[in-house]
């Protein structure tokens, strides 16, 4: 199976440990990913907070660059996923930002066809595309013993329908029962990291990001699994400030899904990115799991 | 027979000829018309010359078969010179009825028609773009050629007509017993479509049950069954909405029917019945699903419609692109 | 296939909000339920409720509106979109009153319009996002004291290779210069 | 034209839901474009695609049916098939070179007399722009028949004269 | 001949001569329609004195058809049809075209809106030429009545007609009559006992020798209409001989299998394989439940068989099918409660301690598994606080539209309900109250003092993760105190979800049998909103109750009183008159093509195979016309509708418009241009 591929600028450096195990499980699970050629930043929220349609025409530009015979892109980051999403369900259903932004695509020699390109998350193309059959064939470590907390954020599941439930999404979840793993089921799994208020205002970020890490804690999670690297960022990267603004001291592994999917492949840790994240993921894994 | 002989004209417009054969199969019946009538005019068979029309009185000729339709000025100076001699005009065959194949050319305009007759055709050699003129200058004077109209025209569009034979032919029977009611004195009020006033379903022996169409297919995609009716195979079978008169001939060779015979009495457009109800029982409510089936089904709406019966719809011709703007 | 056309707006401000947002129609529906402010993760730090901001829109509250902190503390986490009852487009209407409010100079004292204006200048001259740039420009000049607090974490990701110290730039980064000029000249309103 | 271009419609309404609809914009004072002359049918299920054709060659600038939603048929169910029908009808009106945008199907329910009011308003001013269709006009080529006819009258007489 | 037409322009005051030149418009029809022998303009023309005219031109003018441009012909057309009749016309050789509800009320150019008028007078004079005199047609009423459903609206339907003396069959799809009413603990706003209200009522029909009772039944067909439905009722197999039965109680008792009662209990409480839903069900022959008893899935036990006293039970007892005639049908069908698992927010189905309402009418209910006692889901803590969250499912685009009408007052008893039996808070989470009834605001006053805590925003979510240790262990609300302005969260023990009342899943599928519609919804939708609230489009068929939208009790008891009055009026009449707009089949001319036989929703149209043509059942034709636009041949009329009478009406429509006359058809041609040297 073929599809394009788009990073995201947190893939190329902040979150390269997701970057290399999702080509890594890709690998494994025959899954064919073409880089966009050239591709650039989706704009995060940024663009879209000053100007609508150069937010939408600088995201339209990589649909634009997928190869005219792919017709799914794969972006691993949430943000990127829906903002890819957002700009061409947007111009299927408004003609006039259809047209405008495709102005603005030719004035760099490019257009877009609303509705080419499907875009998707790699857990999706996992789940539904690959099938539980085809991933615990390729299953060679189950993760039996360890308790992983799957965490889907927002962007995911939310605004766009379909894909999972916006409220409570299982997909992360049955995907790791076929791994093996005993999944955590609590209630704060598509709660909001903070997103770039850890940028703004650190109060209100930390108390996010402590909630999420409280409640993982209360359910005796030994590590959490995530699927946007902002989150994993947020919660990793920043967990020893919260620790230090609440007075606490959490000691919770963050490590991307697709990193303990390649683990659960019988994958080598260093090929896999661990190591990157802030708080060390591999003494938890191997004590439950064993050296590899 | 004591009567005096009566006078036949029969005339042949725009149509393929078959009428004229048509004609003959009445087998040797023909020589009881030509016993009962003397044939002042039939170009075809009888060498009378339009001038030996023109010079008879008006009415002089008791009943004349036209067919062909309408399509130059020559034919329609043709329609008015019979019907004035005339004392029955008959519009003989479907090409006069309704305007018959030629007027599925109303799809198009004259200088389309020309172009590709003249022009874009495979076989033609024609680099100048030398198209027919009603005029043209030679040393000898002026030569004319009947002006070209853009739209086929049914005989009863051009001139009053009294009575119908539809078919593409008419049948020979059919024919026949239109022959026998003029001889006898029997005909049927002016007006009237010499046929059954009902549809081609009534004589055709297919077993027919209530009708629910998922797909409308080709005649090519299927080999269909001899004994079901064949809308219910899917297949785009007029039968439902062309009258009777032909014995169902195509159907029971395992054609679908292409509605020669034209309408029932009073409708006013062949092909709206046959759209209203091939649609009422389309087995969707989806408006996707009933476009879908509609469009992949039935690709040339108007050349299943309107086959035969082009002209003598409400609508007559597609619009027209110099018109009303 | 029959639209509702002519809606009338007693308030400009909400005929200007709708306008300005895709969807945003939905907003003549809002019941003042209150499930967007009760679901937004930032909704404890608020000075108004989503819905408080929407009743102020109805009373035409332009200015208070646009100085407001509300739409400044959206994460877009979208729980208020999906929860909506009558299908109100929240987030993105946030999204519109903070483009309104930069629009108009209203949103002074805020912070998030200078992160959002220093990460869309690096894109629009790289072509990718640059992290250090955002922390030079954004944090070192506005927030010099949590550029200090980040510190540690920043020399902790710089080791495990987490962070570039040069940009990353596209190869066509004029073409990507190109279309945002042009979408910028065409106009942002939806 | 001096008089700027009023279009003649003609609107096919079902006595239950789209007719109503109508008869509320009434009573609602709901102004809307006068161009939509109604004909009151028991149900969208009546309209024959005769109906339509019969006005447009009679020279209407445009046709509305109107019925209930679907799924709200007083008849139950009958408005599906006014639907199959109408598709059925477009398919042939496209290929007979009649725009799209004059001809249209309209679901109003009794209480939805501002829709059908902004439905009408609509369907005027789009086919306003389109202009006049006047369809009889297509077929009127009377001009140039005539003087084709009385010239082959003028010639085959003194054709007679000579031999004569 | 020609006929004699009349012309009749109203001004209805100024609410048509003040948009439209109505002098103007009768004087054209006088000068240049066809036909036309009399047209005037009137200041009223539905008074008496405007009638009148009309009835004196009629005999004077010896006139042969009446057009009346007025208004909507939904307003007066029957008071001119009258009108003609009484001067000795056809009434349906009047017809009416709406000047002011289509012309003078829409328009603002008075020019443009008397050029509408003269085309739709024109019209009208074109098509009323083609009418034809028409006979309305009368069927005999058969008295007994059909009632289905044996909720409360049911119920008072049923005994309203039986008391009168006119038989019911009363059909109920669950074992026993009652309904939800018969779930409830207390009633809004009296707080009566439900059942002590309603077990009276339930033995009453049980016992009523106007009474068919058929539970554990359900309608699988109805053909006929108005007057004389034939209708086939399936009695399914109760596995218990009704006669032999004496409802002593024993089998149930000593049934072995116990299963989760989903229906009556809501999943709160337990039955047995063999059971009655409720000791006081009528009636009190119980049913096995063959998906659940052990005799069914092994041919072991048969317990009940053994030890009953009568020789009752009956393993191989099969469904009958059993066909009634009745000349009226009373659906009344109910609700079904919304799935609160739809909005995973409120955590229903994966906490424990949230409750949809009617769990919790169970749960204090006197007779329910807790004996009335309000515990949490371990069956013995009592809660120290509980939230009751509003519109769950209603007034929600993503669910429905609705509101559910009775959960604000369905809220308020849970309160009170709540504070009288224990010590715990109450809050309400409402978006707005709505206690519209008699006594309702009363009781919410009532409330207020008793100490519910209202508080104005719908919840946000329900969640177990705690983020204080204040929460830990609780379900915590969180939500915006809209009154404040401020989110806030709420430990609590106990939520409960006032769910949605929805339409019956089946409801659509039903309505086709009884061919009734639906809104989009799936509620009956009435024949008229205000002012024909239980009738349906469908003659003889009306509506009861929440089957035709959300409502309480009382609405419901005053819908199945006003739907039996219906039914009354119309058995006390003894015959109906159907509108002679029906289609008929030319059988001379039909080729039995059978297109039109899957068009008739009401099987109004039947093929003959003998004579291979088909046919209309004149009596089962709703008059919509349907077949008729669909036969290829043309040989459907419709009456009143035919293709002469709308043809000629399209024509007169279009009279200015650029038409030239059409040589179309088979009569002989109109005048064309000929060459004139000829």
């Amino acid at each position: 199976m073929k599809y394009a591929y788009y990073p995201g600028c947190s893939l190329e450096k902040n979150s390269a440990a997701y970057d290399v195990s999702v080509r890594a499980v890709a690998d494994v699970l025959g899954i064919q990913l073409v880089e966009i050629d050239d591709w650039n930043c989706c704009g995060a929220t940024e663009f879209f907070s000053q100007d609508e349609l150069v937010a939408c025409s600088v995201v339209a530009r990589n649909l634009a660059l997928v190869e005219p015979q792919l017709n799914q892109v794969v972006a691993p980051c949430a943000a990127c996923y829906l903002n890819l999403k957002k700009v061409d369900q947007l111009m299927v259903e408004h003609p006039r930002m259809n047209a405008h932004i495709n102005e603005a695509l030719a004035a760099g020699g490019l257009k877009y066809q609303a509705g080419r390109v499907r875009v998707r998350h790699l857990l999706d193309v996992i789940v539904a595309d690959i099938g539980e059959a085809a991933v615990r064939d390729k299953v060679v470590r189950p993760l039996s013993g360890l308790r992983v907390a799957p965490y889907y954020g927002c962007q995911w599941v939310r605004p766009m329908d379909g894909v999972d439930n916006p409220e409570y999404p299982m997909k992360m979840d049955e995907l790791f029962k076929w791994l093996g793993a005993e999944v955590v089921d609590y209630p704060v799994k598509a709660h909001c990291c903070g997103g770039h208020m850890t940028q703004i205002s650190e109060p209100q970020a930390f108390e996010l990001i402590r909630r999420l890490l409280q409640n993982a804690v209360d359910y005796e999670a030994d590590l959490i699994l995530c699927m946007c690297p902002m989150c994993q960022l947020n919660m990793d990267g920043y967990q020893n400030r919260v620790n230090h603004f609440f007075g606490l001291n959490f000691n919770v592994p963050i490590v991307f899904f697709t990193q303990m999917l390649g683990v659960a492949f019988g994958l080598d840790f260093s090929k896999l990115g661990f190591g990157k994240e802030l708080v060390a993921a591999k003494p938890v894994i191997q004590a439950k799991l064993g050296a590899a | 027979m004591s009567k005096p002989k009566g006078k036949l004209a029969l005339y042949w417009a725009a149509s393929c000829g078959g009428c004229e054969i048509a004609v003959l199969q009445l087998d040797a019946k023909i020589l009881d018309v030509a016993e009962a009538f003397d044939i002042v005019f039939w170009p075809v068979a009888v060498d009378a010359k339009v001038r030996d029309v023109e010079r008879m009185a008006d009415g002089e000729i008791d009943v004349c078969l036209f067919n062909g339709a309408i399509r130059t000025s020559e034919q329609e100076y043709m329609a008015q010179l019979l019907r004035r001699k005339s004392k029955v005009l008959v519009a003989f065959g479907s090409c006069s009825h309704e305007g018959g194949i030629p007027a599925i050319a109303n799809l198009n305009n004259k200088n389309e028609i020309f172009q590709t007759s003249y022009r874009d055709t495979p076989s033609t050699e024609n680099p100048n773009g030398v198209y027919p003129q009603p005029e043209t200058q030679v040393p000898e004077g002026t030569l004319h050629l009947p002006v070209f109209y853009d739209t086929v025209r049914t005989l009863d569009q051009t001139v009053p007509v009294d009575y119908y034979l539809p078919g593409c032919p008419p049948e020979a029977d059919r024919i026949w017993d239109a022959i026998t009611a003029i001889l006898e004195n029997k005909l049927p009020a002016a007006g009237t479509v010499l046929g059954d006033d009902t549809t081609v379903c009534d004589t055709c022996p297919r077993k027919r049950s209530e009708k629910k169409i998922k797909e409308f297919k080709r005649t090519w995609q299927v080999i269909p069954d001899a004994e079901t009716c064949l809308l219910e195979q899917g297949l785009l079978c007029c039968g439902i909405a062309t009258r009777a008169g032909c014995g169902a001939l195509c159907p029971q060779v395992n054609s679908p029917c292409i509605g020669c015979y034209g309408p029932n009495n009073g409708v006013q457009d062949y092909g709206a019945r046959l759209m209203a109800a091939l649609a009422s029982v389309i087995d969707a409510n989806s408006p996707d699903e009933i476009q879908r089936i509609i469009e992949q089904g039935i690709p040339d709406p108007i050349g299943s419609f309107y086959r035969f019966s082009l002209a003598h719809s409400l609508l007559r011709r597609k619009k027209l692109a110099k018109a009303g703007e | 296939m029959v639209t509702h056309q002519g809606h009338k707006h007693s308030s400009k401000f909400l005929a200007e909000v709708i306008a300005n947002t895709p969807g945003g129609e939905r907003m003549v529906h809002c019941l003042q339920c209150g499930s967007c402010g009760g679901s937004c993760p930032s909704g404890a730090d608020m000075q108004y409720t989503p819905r408080a901001l929407f009743a102020m829109i109805n009373a035409d509250r332009r200015d208070e509106v646009l100085s407001a902190n509300t739409m400044w503390s959206c994460v877009s986490c979208y729980f208020c979109t999906t929860r909506c009852p009558q299908k109100v487009p929240i987030t993105e209407i946030m999204y519109t009153l903070k483009r309104l409010a930069i629009r108009d100079g209203m949103a002074k004292g805020e912070d998030a319009p200078a992160l959002a204006k220093t990460f869309t200048d690096l894109v629009e001259k790289y072509g990718r996002a640059y992290e250090v740039g955002i922390a030079l420009f954004y944090l070192g000049l506005k927030k010099p004291m949590s550029a200090l607090r980040a510190g540690p974490m920043g020399v902790s990701m710089f080791l495990r290779g987490r962070m570039a110290i040069l940009p990353q730039k596209i190869r066509q980064v004029e073409q990507l210069q190109a279309i945002i000029k042009k979408a910028r000249e065409i106009g942002g309103a939806a | 034209m001096s008089e700027p271009f009023e279009p003649k419609i003609v609107g096919f309404l079902c006595n239950w839901c789209s007719y109503r609809a109508a008869d509320l914009a009434g009573s609602a004072r709901i102004k809307h474009a006068p161009n939509v002359r109604i004909i009151r049918v028991m149900c969208s299920g009546r309209v024959d695609p005769t109906f339509v054709l019969k006005a447009l060659a009679l020279g209407a600038d445009g046709v509305m049916v109107a019925g209930c939603h679907p799924g709200e048929c007083h008849y139950l169910e009958q408005n599906y098939k006014a639907m199959r029908r109408f598709h059925m009808l477009k398919h042939a009106l496209q290929a007979m070179g009649v725009d799209d945008q004059r001809v249209r199907l309209v679901w109003a329910s009794a209480a939805e007399g501002q829709q059908l009011a902004d439905a009408i308003d609509q369907l005027v001013e789009d086919v306003r722009r389109l202009g006049p269709l006047n369809w009889p006009a297509n077929w009127q080529e009377d001009a140039q028949r005539l003087k084709a006819l009385e010239k082959i009258a003028h010639e085959h007489a003194e054709a007679m004269e000579v031999l004569s | 001949m020609a006929e004699r037409v009349g012309v009749y322009v109203c001004h209805c005051g100024s609410n048509i001569a003040g948009m439209v030149d109505v002098e103007e418009v009768a004087r054209w029809a006088g000068a240049n329609l066809k036909d036309v022998v009399v047209a005037r303009d009137y200041k009223f023309m539905c008074s008496s004195l405007g009638q009148a005219m009309i009835e004196e031109d009629i005999k004077k003018e010896k006139l042969t058809r009446v057009v009346v441009g007025a208004c909507s012909p939904h307003l007066h057309e029957k008071t001119f049809r009258r009108a003609c009749q009484n001067a000795g016309m056809n009434p349906y050789l009047c017809q009416m075209t709406n000047l002011r509800e289509h012309v003078s009320w829409v328009s603002v150019d008075r020019k443009l809106a008397t050029e509408k008028a003269k085309a739709l007078v024109s019209a009208s004079v074109e098509r009323v030429k083609r009418q034809a005199p028409l006979e309305p047609m009368y069927v005999k009423v058969n008295p007994a009545t059909l009632v289905i459903g044996g909720g409360i609206a049911g119920l008072q339907a049923t005994l309203e007609l039986a008391d009168a003396g006119y038989h019911v069959y009363l059909v109920e799809r669950e074992p026993s009559i009652g309904g939800h009413m018969a779930q409830f603990d207390k009633t809004f706003p009296t707080l009566d006992c439900s059942a002590c209200i309603l077990t009276p009522k339930m033995s009453e029909v049980g016992q009523h020798e106007n009474v068919t009772l058929l539970t554990y039944a359900e309608v699988e067909e109805v053909s006929g209409s108005v007057g004389n439905f034939k209708v086939k009722i399936r009695k399914k197999a109760r596995s218990v001989i009704y006669q032999k039965c004496t409802g002593c109680g024993i089998c149930s008792e000593k049934c072995p299998r116990k299963v989760v009662d989903d229906v009556f209990e809501a999943g709160m409480g337990t039955r047995k394989a063999i059971y009655t839903p409720f000791p006081q069900a009528v009636p009190r022959v119980p049913v096995i439940d063959r998906a659940s008893c052990i005799w069914f899935e092994r041919q072991k036990c048969g317990a009940c068989k053994k030890l009953c006293p009568t020789d009752a039970i009956d393993f191989d007892q099969q469904d009958e099918v059993i066909e009634v005639e009745v000349g009226n049908i009373i659906a009344a069908t109910g609700w079904k409660m919304f799935d609160c698992k739809r909005i995973p927010q409120y955590g229903y189905g994966r906490l424990a301690n949230v409750y949809t309402s009617l769990e919790f009418e169970r749960l204090c209910n006197a007779a329910g598994p807790t004996g009335g006692k309000i515990v949490l889901r371990d069956g013995k803590t009592e809660p120290k606080e509980v939230a009751i969250i509003h519109c769950v499912g209603s007034r929600d685009v993503k669910y429905n539209e609705h509101c559910s009408a009775i959960c604000c007052m369905a809220a308020l008893k849970f309160g009170h309900l709540v504070l009288e039996k224990t010590q715990a808070k109450v809050y309400s989470f409402y978006i707005d109250m709505r206690t519209n009834q008699k006594g309702y605001e009363e009781f919410y006053q009532r409330l207020l003092e008793e100490g519910m805590v209202f508080v104005r925003g719908k919840v946000a979510e329900v969640t177990d993760a705690a983020r204080k240790p204040s929460e830990q262990g609780k379900l915590i609300v969180q939500f915006e105190d809209t009154l404040l302005g401020k989110q806030q969260r709420i430990p609590v023990d106990m939520v409960i979800l006032m769910g949605a009342l929805e339409p019956q899943a089946d409801a659509k599928e039903f309505g086709l049998k009884l061919g009734i519609s639906c809104s989009m919804a799936g509620w009956y939708t009435e024949r008229h909103p205000k002012l024909d609230p239980v009738a349906t489009m469908t003659d003889g068929v009306f509506v009861a109750g929440a089957c035709q939208g959300a409502k309480d009790i009382p609405a419901s008891v005053a819908q199945g009183a006003a739907a039996a009055a219906r039914v009354q009026g119309m058995i006390t009449k003894g015959k109906v008159m159907i509108e002679p707009i029906v289609a008929s089949i030319d059988e001379e001319s039909c080729s039995g093509c059978r297109i039109c036989n899957t068009m008739c929703p009401y099987n109004a149209i039947e093929f003959d195979p003998e004579k291979e043509v088909s046919r209309v059942i004149t009596a089962l034709c709703k008059g919509c016309g349907t077949c008729v636009a669909s036969c290829p041949a043309g040989v459907i009329t419709g009456a009143h509708f035919n293709n002469d009478q709308i043809f000629a009406e399209i024509e007169g429509i279009l009279w200015d418009a650029a038409a030239s006359p059409h040589g179309n058809g088979s009569a002989a041609a109109k005048p064309q241009p000929t060459a004139a040297s000829l």
